[in-house]
Parts: C-alpha cells; structure tokens; sequence
C-alpha cells in the first residue's frame, strides 16, 4: 500500500477549508447581531476554535474512532489519548487510512468537523450568554454529544452500517455491513441535526433576550454576513467534497452537487421572500445559501445533480418558512440555528430516502428513475429521529448543569449596554458615531 | 415659541417619542450625542494598554412647540425618560423667534 | 487510463477558488458602491451565482462541450442536459478526460467561469437596476452570449484551433489541429472581453446614473474593496493554474506568471497615480491588482517570467488611464467594466502575439529571443475582434428586449434614497449615523 | 524521476494559501489601526505585494537558491536572472526538484514567503511612514534581509544542516550533512525573527506617534482584525504544511500541530488577559491565534501534538506579556511586531530544542520520553542569535540611509489629520459620521 | 446676533450651501440627524421578522448671523431647500447673546 | 440659565474637557460636525475622478450653565480650544429659559 499524495493534497486542502468555515460562520453571525455583541458572537466562534483544537487532540479522535467502542456509543478516550499510537506504525511510519493517504490527515479533517459544528450552536443563544459559560459547554459539549455522534455515524457505531449498527440489526447484515445502510455523506447527521438541536434546547433553557419580539434587532452589518455566507460556501468544498476522503469522481460529484443545491436554495429562498415580503433581501440570499449548503451535506455523494437542484429548492423555501417559528412559537433562537440548520440538515437526511439514485423512493438501486423501494427512507427517518433524541437530551443535561452552578446569563444591564463592554472590555468600532470620541492632542 | 432640547438615555428613545406622541406632538428631530457628566464611564483594555471612555452614548431630541406649551412637553420627556439612575440626562427649553415649514414657507405655529 | 488523483486534487482546489472569485468580487465592487446600494450591488452578484448554479448544470455545460457542434457556435443544449450521460459511462464509473481526472470535476470548474464572468458585467450599470430585471439579464446573458463563446474557443469552435475553426481556414491544418492556433490559456474572450463589451454595452443602454459626473460617488468603504481584491487574486490562482488542468510545470508557471504580472500592475497603475495625481492610493492598488489578473489571463502560460513583469506594467498603465474615459466619453460604467476589464482583456490577448515565447513578434517557436513572425499576433487580434463582435451584439439584442418590456431602470427616487432600501428592503448597516436609530426597551 | 502530481497540487495550493496571508495581515493589522490610517496601513502590505512580487522574480530566487554560493550568506543573484535558466531543462522539460514536482512551483512557494515576511514589518510602524520610504525599504530590506537569510537557512548556508554550516563546523559532518542540524521547519529564523528584529529596530529609529502612549489609539474595527485572523490561520496552513515539500504524513502532522498549538496558544493569551485585565477579549484571542501560529512554525514538523499544545500555551503566554513591554520600554512597536514576531519566533525555535521528538531535551533520539541532550538546544540558540544579529545589523543600516537621504516620516499634522489623506489622497470610509457628507442633486 | 437652523432633505445640502454662499455667508456647521414627522418611515423584513423605520435621515445646518440678516439667511435656506414633498423640514431662529472666534477672540459680529 | 455651544477642532477636545473640568463644570453633550468656512477643504482622487471635500470634521460642544458664567465659560473654552491656525471654530451663547434633571426632575440652577 503506497501512499496516494493525490489524495493526500485533497484531504490536507480539504481540512484547512472547512478550519477556514468557522472564521466565515463568525462573520456570518456577526453581522446579524448588534454593533454592541458583534465581538462576543464571533469570540463565541473563535473561543470554540481553542477550546476544541486542544480537547479534540486530547481525547476527540480516540472517542470517535478506534477498536474499543462503547455499546456503539463512543470510543475509549484512552485508547489513543493525545493521538498516542494513531498515527504511526511501529516502525515510525505513517499509518495510511483506506485511501491510501496517512491518518494524521483523517484527524486534521476531523477537529474541522467538530469545531464548526459546536460553534454552529452559538447562533441560537447569540447575545446574552456569558463566555465563561459558553467556554465550559463548547468543551463539555463537544465531549459528550459530538464525539459520540461522529463515533455512532461514521466510526462503525449504531448508526452506521456497520454489523453492529441499527441498521444490520433491522436489515440484516452481508459480509459485515448492513444490508441497508444509512446515508449521511458529510454530516446531516453529526453536524446539523445535532447542532440544531442542541440550539432548540439551548434557547429554551436559557431564555429570551430582553426585549426579543418587541424591539429591533436588525443586522448590524450585512456585508460582514454575506462575506461569511461566502466563505461558508467556499469552505464547504472541503466539507462535502472532502467526504469522499478521495479526489475522484465522488469528490467531484459532491462538488457540483453541493453548488447546484445552494444556487437553488438561493433562489428558493428569494422567492419565498418575493412572493411573502415583496423583497428579495441580501440576508435571504446569504440564509439560502447556508440552508442550501446544510441540505446538501448528508447527500452530496448520493444524488445526481438535478435531484440536487430539487434538494436544493426545497430546502431553501422550507428554511425560509422556518425562520419565521421562533416568533410564533417565542422562542429566541436568535440567529436561526433550528430554522437553518436543524430544519436544512432533516430535510437533506429525510430526502436521500426519496433522491437517493443508489434505491431510493424515485430511483432503483441501479440509479434509474423509478421506484426503488421504502428502505433508504425508513432508515434515514431513523438515524434523524436517534440524533434529534441523543442530542436532545445530552444537551439539556449539560445545560441545566451550567445553569444551576455557573449561570448563563449576563445580567439585562449587560445586554442594554452590550455584552461587548461587560464580557470582553470593548468595543468592535471606534468612533463617535457608537457614542465615543477619540481625542488626540494632550 | 420655543425649541425644548432633551439629552437622554438612548434606550428610552422608543418611550419618549411614544409619549410626546400622546402628548399630541407631531415632529422631532433625533440625533446621537456623547455625554460627560456625574454618570461614570468606562475601562477599555486592548493588548493590555488601557483606555478610559468617559463620553457614554446619549441621544438628542429637540422638539418645536408653542410657547404655552413647552414646559408640559419638557414634563411628558422627563417622565418618559426617567429611570432614575445617573446619566438620565437634561432637557432645556430655550426661545425661538421663528419657525418657518421649508415645504410651504409657512412661518409660526402652523409652521409646526 | 488511470485516475490521477493529483491532476484531481489540484482542479477540485481550482474550483473552489474560482467559486470564491465570486463572493470577493461582490465585495470588490460592494465597497466602491456608496453605503446605500452595497447590498443590491452584492446581491447582483451573488443573484448571479443562482441563476448560473442552476442554468449550468441544466444546459450551460451541453452548450458549450460536446460532440454535436453548431456552426462551431455553440453545442446542442440538449445532448447532455441536466448532465445526463456526462459524467458515468456504461458500468457507472466516472468518464475521465484527457487530463486522467473526472469530467464532473471539468464540470465543476467550468461553472466557475460562467458564474463569475457574468458577475463582472454589473460593475458597469450599478445602483441603478432592477434586481429582477438583472436576474432575467443574467440567465439569458449566460446561455446566449458565455455558452457560445466557451464553446468556441475552448469547445472545439470556431475561435479554437479545432480543424474548423478559423485559424484552421486561416493558417491550414496538420493532423487535425490550425497550423497557428489562437492562445487564450484561462479566458481572456471569454471572459474579460465578453464581460467587459457587454458592460460597455448594458452601460449605454442602461444609461448613466442621476448626477453621474456631477455629484460624489465616491467608494463607501475602501477595505472591503481591498479585501475583494485580495480574495480576487487568491481565487485567481484557480482560475488561472487550474486552467493547465494538471498539477504540472505549466500550472506552476501559470502562478509564477499570475503573481508578477499582477505585482508589476500594481506598480504600474500606482505609478501613474502618483505622476498625474500626486497620490498612490488603495483603490489604485487594488484596481491595479485587478488589471494584471485580468492581462495575465489569456498569457499565463505562454510567456515567460520576465514577459509577464512587461505585460503586467503595460496592463496597469493602460487600465490606469482607460478608467478615466467614460467621463470624457460620456456613458457611466460605474466601476470600470470596460476600463479595466475590456481594456485589460484586449490587452493581454493581444500582447500573447508580441510575448508569447512559443513563436511572436519578440520570441522564435523554440523560445529564444528573435522575431517569431506576425501570426499568432494576426490570430490573437481576430479573435479579439470577433469576441467584441459577437458580445456586443448579442448583449444589445438582450439589453433592448429587457428595456422594452421589464424596463431596467429603478426610478429617480429610488436611486436618491438608495436602492437597497427600495429593491431589496434593507439597508447595510445599523445606526443613527445612517440617520437610523435601534432603540431598545418598550 | 517521474512528476509527482499529488505532491504538486498541494505545493501549488500551499503558495495560493501563503500568498493569500499578505491580504489577511493587512486586515488584521488594518483593523487595530485608527480609522484615519487604515488604508496606509493596508497598503504597506499590497505595497510590499507589488514590490517583492517583481523583484523576487528578477532577483530573489536566485539570491536564495543556487550552486554560486557567496560565502554561505547568500547566493549570486545573476545565476538566474529573472528565473532565466532555473524553470525548463535542456529539453524544455520543466525541471523537478526533489520532492518530484517542478521548480517552477518551489518558486511560487517562496515568492509568498518573501513577501509575508516583509509586510510582517510594517506593523512596527505603523500611522506615520512615508508610502515611498515604505516602498523603498521593502525592496532593498528584502534583498539584503531576507534573501540571504533564506539562503542561509533553506539555501544551503550558514544556518542550514549542510556541509558548509556553522553547525557542520560544531558538529561535525556525517555523509554531508551536519551531524546535529539545526531545525527551522517553516521560519521561525527567516520569517518571524528576521521581521520582528527589522520592526523593533525600524520602531527604535524612525520614533513613536506623535501622543504615543497618551491619547488614545485603540482598535477602529475589531472584525476586520478577527477576519485577518482568521485568513492568517487558514493561509498558514499553506506555511507550515507546504513547508514539508509534500503531501505526505508530515504535512499532516505540521497541520495538525499547527492547529493544536494555535488554539492553544488562544486559550493561554485568553487566560492570561482574564486574570490580568478582567477580560478575555476578541483582540486577545486574534493575537493569540498569531502568537501561536508563529511559534509553532519552526517547530510543525518536529513535535508531536501534545508537544505542540505545550508549545502553543507557553507562546499565547509569553507573547500576552512581551506585548506590554513595549510602554516600559518606550519604542512605539505599534502592532506588537516585537512582542508576538520575535517573542513568538524565539520561543518556538528555541523549544524545538526542548520539545523535538527527534532528540532534545524531554526527548531521546528515538522520540520516547526522555533525555535526548542539549546539542539540539545549543544549536537552536545559536541560529536564533545569529538571525537577531544578522538582521539587526541590516535592517539598521537600511533603516539608517533611509532616513539621512529620503526621510521616513510624514509632518506632525499629517499624523493627526490622518496619513491616509495626505499620502494616499483617500478616506477609508464614506459618511458623515467621519465628519463627511456625500450630497447628492446638484 | 442670531442662529439659523434648518433641518432639511440631505440631498438639498448642497443646494442650500451653494445658495448661501450666493448671499454672502462664510460659514456654517452640518451635522447629521434623523426626523421624526407627516413623512412615513419604511418597513424593512429581515428574515420574516419586520422592522419600522420611522427616523427618517435628514441633515442640520447651523448659520450664526448678524440679527438683520436672519429672516433673510432663513428664507435663503428655505427657498433653496424647498421640493414641495412632504418631509422638506424646518427652519428656525434663536437669539444669539454672543459669538466668539476660537482662533482669534473676536467677539461679536466680527466674529462671523 | 444659558447655554455655550462650542464647534472646535476634534484634537481640541481633551483640552477644553479638561479646562472646564478645572473651571467647575461638570456636565457637557458632545457631538459630531462638519464646519464649513475659510478652512479649505481638501481634494480627493478615486480612480482618476477628483472629489472635492469642504466640510472638514469638527466637534460640537454643548455646555449648560448659569447666566452669569457664561462669558468665563466660553473664554475657558476659546483659551483651550485656540491653536492659532485657521479653522479652530466659533463659540456662542444662548439664553435658556429652563433646565430640568431628567433623573430627579429638578428645575434651574439644581438641574445642572
Ligand atoms: N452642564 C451640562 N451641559 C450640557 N449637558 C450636560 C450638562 N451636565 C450634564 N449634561 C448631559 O446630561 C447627561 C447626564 O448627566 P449626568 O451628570 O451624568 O447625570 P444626571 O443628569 O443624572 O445627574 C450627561 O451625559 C450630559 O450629556
Ligand atoms: N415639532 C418639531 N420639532 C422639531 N423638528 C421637527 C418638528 N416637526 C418636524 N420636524 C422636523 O422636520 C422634518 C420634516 O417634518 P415633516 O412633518 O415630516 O414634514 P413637513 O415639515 O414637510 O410637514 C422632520 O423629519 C423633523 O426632522
Ligand atoms: N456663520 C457661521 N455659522 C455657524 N458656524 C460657523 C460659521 N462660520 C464658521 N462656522 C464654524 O466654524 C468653523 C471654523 O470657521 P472658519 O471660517 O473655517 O475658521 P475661523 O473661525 O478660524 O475663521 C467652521 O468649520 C464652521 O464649523
């Protein structure tokens, strides 16, 4: 087995893609929020990036891959605690993965994963929460709700297709996979089902802001979210395209999967908004292109790109009805994690089970258009409803744990004056117009 | 007629103008302003070189009325702003000789 | 014939950075907008990466590659539409091109070009349009005038050197292929002169902005326009090594060439700002930067190193000077579609003829210095004719069929206030200084 | 020798993500600048692009690389001239290097290199240059800087681990190559000492701001510094895991700890700034993520990724600190230069001699846990003091002339208007609330 | 001595300047503001969620003149600022006790 | 009651903070402008095109004190503010008829 740098270079440009996502989500969120939190949304990003960089060398890889699985759940954090052992051989050589590329790799591309996903989680609670408090669950969160998720998916564990999964379990198992296996290409799943999930819960439990539903609290910047919304797109090459763990035709086809799918959603979302508001707005284009993108994610490698552009519409009109819940429902779910990411990441999973060209509801296992069976469907309903529940409830616990000890909340003072001020000591703009005057000569 | 000036609490903008409105006030004019004063700025710490901000945001409404009327409208802005923390702010009432509508040239109190 | 995963590598990481090319020119152009119209002048941008996203896959990629030419004008639109037949052959594996990677991944890049050519046309007709007029504009534009001209330089047509093209009539042909064939490495017709003759030609249809020439219009915001031109470079080292289509010495030379091209563009363009204004400034240096891209392109693997320091300073000194123009010859192209990219474009296609170290005026077919011959400088020149020919034409045809039934312009009013606000419904940014207030506690 | 062309995908990327720091460092130094002198400050660094992107080409590669070695300090510059005989073979073949992919790419890498290295200066000082000077002292500081340190160090000179070194001189040489070579994997010497001494000698000779350390000169806008940040850790990827010449297991592991040492290094300046000051802030964790990223650099390849977290919170420690320094010490290094460049550049070349796994001080030769001798260290010590005096003397004497013939800073009142208006003849930003109105109807 | 007000449409400021150049005044000081009137506001959606906007920008222009000249300067600005559109604005004049020149001491009307 | 308006150069206003500050005075409202005078303007170039930029940023401040400080306020005020150089601003004095603390509702000198 000889090293394939072709794949190599892939998975190394892949992995700094989907790093260079979280700078871009904290653009994204930053410029929805107001002048007075831009810092503290995006620290929540860039804290998540520290928190999780360390923990997931520590003890993230070794809970989610390995030999020594927990009831399918998670992995042994000991295993191979600080990487020890995973990554080379005993002669001092490189392990190389399945595709012929070196593990070490596989782990660049993997804290990736984990950091984004638990800083997705902050645009839900954007606002009002301490850092302290947002630093401890990023990594208390990180620990026990993503590193399972990803050992459960993609590390042979219950939701995986693996003879130990539900999956082999309900369909039966042939030469050591499940006869049906569940899709999940990059992380409908792991990534946005869970993130969105734990946002719902996170809202709930920590409450409204001051003044949520009564008084405006319009973007700040919309510049800064549409340059996130574009580094989103541009990062999720490495997410998506990157989850063939190949560069070759799957990769590709990711590739042009995920493009025709988020210019659908765009277009889908400006639509609805045509249609509902008498405006397409830059934030729905920037918010279609994020649901585009998050529908897209389980199914990248599973449609052929007109279903991609059906996927793409759908889940751009369904998130564009979804953002408007939270008001009737009064829940602050500030910047749309659920409506975005929990709805996108259901309606990406839900649909492999109709798009899928590998036997799905309107293609046969031989990729024609046709009835191709209830299974894909049954199975993918299945792993979304295990992540909605595991993510749900460990999320609680860890919240209502932080609430009773450390607090979440800053006080209303913090949030009427900024929670820039209170929690970081400062100010993102200078200048009299937010109120300040810097003066020169003494 | 008279000019009242208020400086205020930016965040008791939304009440004031609810209030005058109440009051029968048909116009204002808004802008932002940074106040010096008994209400205690800030520390700012960048790469650990300190900063004391001691201008806060304040906001300025100044409101055109009939002579008769401008200290019931410096009441109805006093009580709409009142929180009674330090930093409130101050509103004044000073004389106006002529109010012109630039729209219609009209002057004096049908100018309001 | 194996897949070479490095050729695939490298084109999936050329893909996304021309995809991003896409995002930084919304920004480049965002910030020489005034505050007001930043939003819509993004959104044409972004509304263009929808429409193209979709049309391309549809039929974007069957007009312009394929084995049922037109004319050698453009493809039959249906021989693979919606990709059907494209990508897999008979058993289901993925077709590879000449290159040994897979189509898809072709695919992926070639949507790239379309998306952002079409996006630099509306430089030339900002704050003035109706969103939903350019939105039309660009699906349109896109099939009849980019479609077309793909295909006939790099499909096989007629501006290629394909045996019907005409450089094939022209020069005659050895083994299937022009004696003389025209050099256009990453589109310089394509692309610069396609956008920028249908700039010069939406701009006089359009017609100018209110007060244009009589009141500021200065750039709102001079970092974002530096940012843009920052990602514009990153994202042009795909555009323009992706386009040896191999991760090969001509894809190095490509970078090396695109870097000191467009090093030299900036000190040309500086210099000149210096001499005639007394002032190097930051939008010359980012519009410098954009000059050289735009000249290396069709150049970038022809020429030397030292051939392309001479091209860049020609580019910026030209450009420098063809962006004052429009006020002496009276039509708006707000930011400088023609002066920059028209004039650029012409200006790298034509200086292949003199620099090209494959045979030109200053360099023989084996590469030394020493006249080569005036043919590739006649070629060059003819395809730049018929590319201005061609665009200009069909733009105008489409320009006037919008203008008589939509209508293009937003009325006077909405252009006072701002278009934002009018077509899009929101403003960029959050303050009283934009004569906003946020209030907060009912 | 055949064309490896995984390995030239990613070194092709890695120049594109290196190339893409310059803009990202002009961000993130632009947005601690005053509003009044961003785009000066923005535009030392697509200053410096213009310049070294020229003169590398013409000069600066073959100063660098070469078989004419003058003395081991750097190499004669008419070697190849213009790149002249360095790219193609006798047979016009592209020329590989040892890592079997073409020169021409090795040349794009270290071009981006060069020009980073640079600009990284500017931040010294800032707000109160000449744009001239400026231009001026880019090109010769990096012929008679930078060029020859790159040589010494990755060139076969003095500081490298070849025959002809300081170290074969101490250590003795075994198949011609020094018995104990020094190790910088990425820089730490070239790169981050050579800057962070050329910013500290130009802030001690060109003077502080006028009011420096008295009025006020904070940060005009966070987010721009936190998107430069975060460009900066992205592009870095192309730094420190290009610089393994391949897209093999020790890119991988340059990677990995590179963003182990990262996020680290953010949560010790966080920590520090939390019990120091009150507050974690954005701007620590911006710094943050550059001081770990410095440190880090001649180390990427050398540690492990426990290793690496040490390294990273020892850097975000002591650069949170050496920041300080600069208001005891009285020099106005504007933009901490000093304190995290050459703080963050000592620590990590001198640590590699304690934490490589090659043998150093926590670690034997074999790379268990263990004494492995203080032979790395004394070596690590030695270039790094070699560096300091080397650049010192240099930079002084540039800096020196400069000022006894053109000057280096502008008027008094130009600093206080702003230098953006008086040297660039611009104003960042548009709108009143800069005391400025756009009107509109004539 | 009096002061002159007017809060007008900013894209009359250039009009209302090159008009009081035309009549002889040096010098004036603008400052940014949002009114509050008869003219509507807007309505912006983000996101399905609505925002009223009823500050409506508009622009402050302050001239100190010499008492005689006031109802003149106010008519100037008038006439100059005027579109006939709702949301033209204000002009109005307070008393002045005293002007100063920072630069040279100047009281009085020297002092303009 | 009157009230000093001062528009002085930005760079000035640490100073007159502080010479007001040292004259007693603990209140003052803060806030942008642009003056427009015999200070020139200055020219900008943007691709070629030339702006031309008049109004040149000063600082507005607003001081409310008692009728018979107010000519030593706004001497303190000039002497701080003075740089010699044209374009360092205007000071002037209006009569205020009332003045209310918005936190306590006092009226007069009290309020201040
Ligand atoms: N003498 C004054 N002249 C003008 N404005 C004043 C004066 N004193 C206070 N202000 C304004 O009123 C605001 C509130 O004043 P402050 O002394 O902080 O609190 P309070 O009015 O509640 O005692 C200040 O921020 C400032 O804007
Ligand atoms: N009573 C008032 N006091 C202060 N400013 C006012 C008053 N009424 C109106 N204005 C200002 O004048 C502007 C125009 O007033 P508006 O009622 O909209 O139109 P018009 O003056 O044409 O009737 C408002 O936006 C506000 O800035
Ligand atoms: N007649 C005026 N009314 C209001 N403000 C004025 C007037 N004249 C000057 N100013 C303000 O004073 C500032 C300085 O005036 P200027 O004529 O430039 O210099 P100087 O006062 O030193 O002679 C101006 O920028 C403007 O803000």
């Amino acid at each position: 087995m000889e090293l394939d740098s072709g794949n190599a270079a892939w998975m190394l440009t892949s992995a700094s893609l989907v790093l260079l996502m979280t700078p871009g989500l904290a653009l994204f969120y930053g410029g929805m929020s107001r002048a007075k939190s831009v810092l503290n949304m995006m620290m929540m990003s860039f804290g998540a990036m520290g928190v999780i960089g360390v923990v997931y060398v520590l003890w993230g890889w070794s809970m989610s891959y390995g030999t020594q699985s927990v009831a399918g759940i998670f992995n042994n954090p000991f295993e191979s605690f600080g990487l020890a052992g995973a990554l080379l051989d005993g002669d001092g050589n490189y392990v190389l993965n399945g595709f012929n590329y070196p593990v070490v790799i596989d782990v660049a591309f993997q804290v990736t994963f984990a950091i984004i996903t638990t800083a997705l989680i902050s645009g839900a609670i954007a606002e009002r929460v301490k850092f302290s408090a947002w630093m401890i669950f990023a990594g208390i969160w990180v620990t026990l709700a993503y590193f399972p998720m990803a050992h459960m998916v993609w590390g042979g564990g219950l939701l995986s297709g693996s003879e130990n999964s539900l999956a082999a379990a309900i369909f039966g198992v042939t030469d050591g996979a499940a006869n049906v296996a569940p899709l999940d290409f990059a992380g409908g799943t792991v990534v946005h089902i869970n993130a969105g999930v734990a946002g719902l819960v996170l809202a709930l439990i920590i409450g409204k802001r001051k003044g949520f539903g009564k008084v405006p609290m319009r973007p700040h910047n919309l510049t800064l979210t549409m340059l996130g919304a574009g580094l989103l797109w541009f990062g999720w090459f490495g997410f998506n395209a990157g989850s063939a763990f190949a560069a070759d035709g799957v990769a590709g086809l990711a590739w042009v999967n995920t493009t025709a799918a988020t210019a659908a959603a765009i277009l889908g979302w400006l639509v609805v908004e045509k249609i509902r508001d008498g405006h397409a707005t830059s934030l729905g284009a920037a918010s279609g292109i994020v649901a585009g993108l998050v529908a897209i994610t389980p199914a990248a490698g599973a449609l052929n790109p007109v279903g991609s552009i059906a996927l793409g519409i759908i889940s751009g009109v369904a998130c564009a009805f979804a953002v408007g819940l939270k008001y009737k429902l009064g829940f602050d779910d500030s910047l749309d994690v659920v409506g975005v990411h929990l709805v996108g990441g259901l309606v990406g999973t839900v649909l492999v089970g109709f798009l899928s060209t590998g036997g799905s509801v309107f293609f046969t296992a031989e990729g024609a258009f046709g009835f191709g069976g209830l299974d894909q469907l049954w199975i993918q309903i299945l792993i979304a409803v295990v992540a909605v529940v595991y993510s749900g409830v460990i999320t609680a616990i860890i919240a209502i744990a932080i609430k009773a000890t450390l607090g979440w909340r800053v006080s209303e003072d913090v949030e009427s004056a900024g929670i820039d001020l209170a929690e970081h000591g400062e100010s993102a703009y200078e200048g009299i117009s937010a109120g300040r005057i810097a003066t020169e000569v003494k | 007629m008279k000019l009242v000036t208020a400086v205020i609490q930016p965040h008791r903008l939304d009440d004031v103008k609810a209030a005058l409105e109440a009051a029968g006030i048909r116009g204002m004019t808004v802008s932002e302003a940074s106040g010096y004063g008994r209400q205690r700025g800030h520390t700012e710490v960048y790469r650990g070189a300190e900063y004391t901000v001691d201008l806060v945001p304040k906001v300025r409404v100044e409101v055109l009325v009939e002579s008769e009327a401008a200290s019931t409208v410096a009441d109805v802005v006093v009580q709409a702003a009142q929180t009674g923390k330090i930093g409130d702010g101050k509103v004044w009432i000073v004389p106006v000789e002529d109010v012109v509508r630039v729209r219609t040239g009209e002057h004096g109190a049908g100018a309001l």
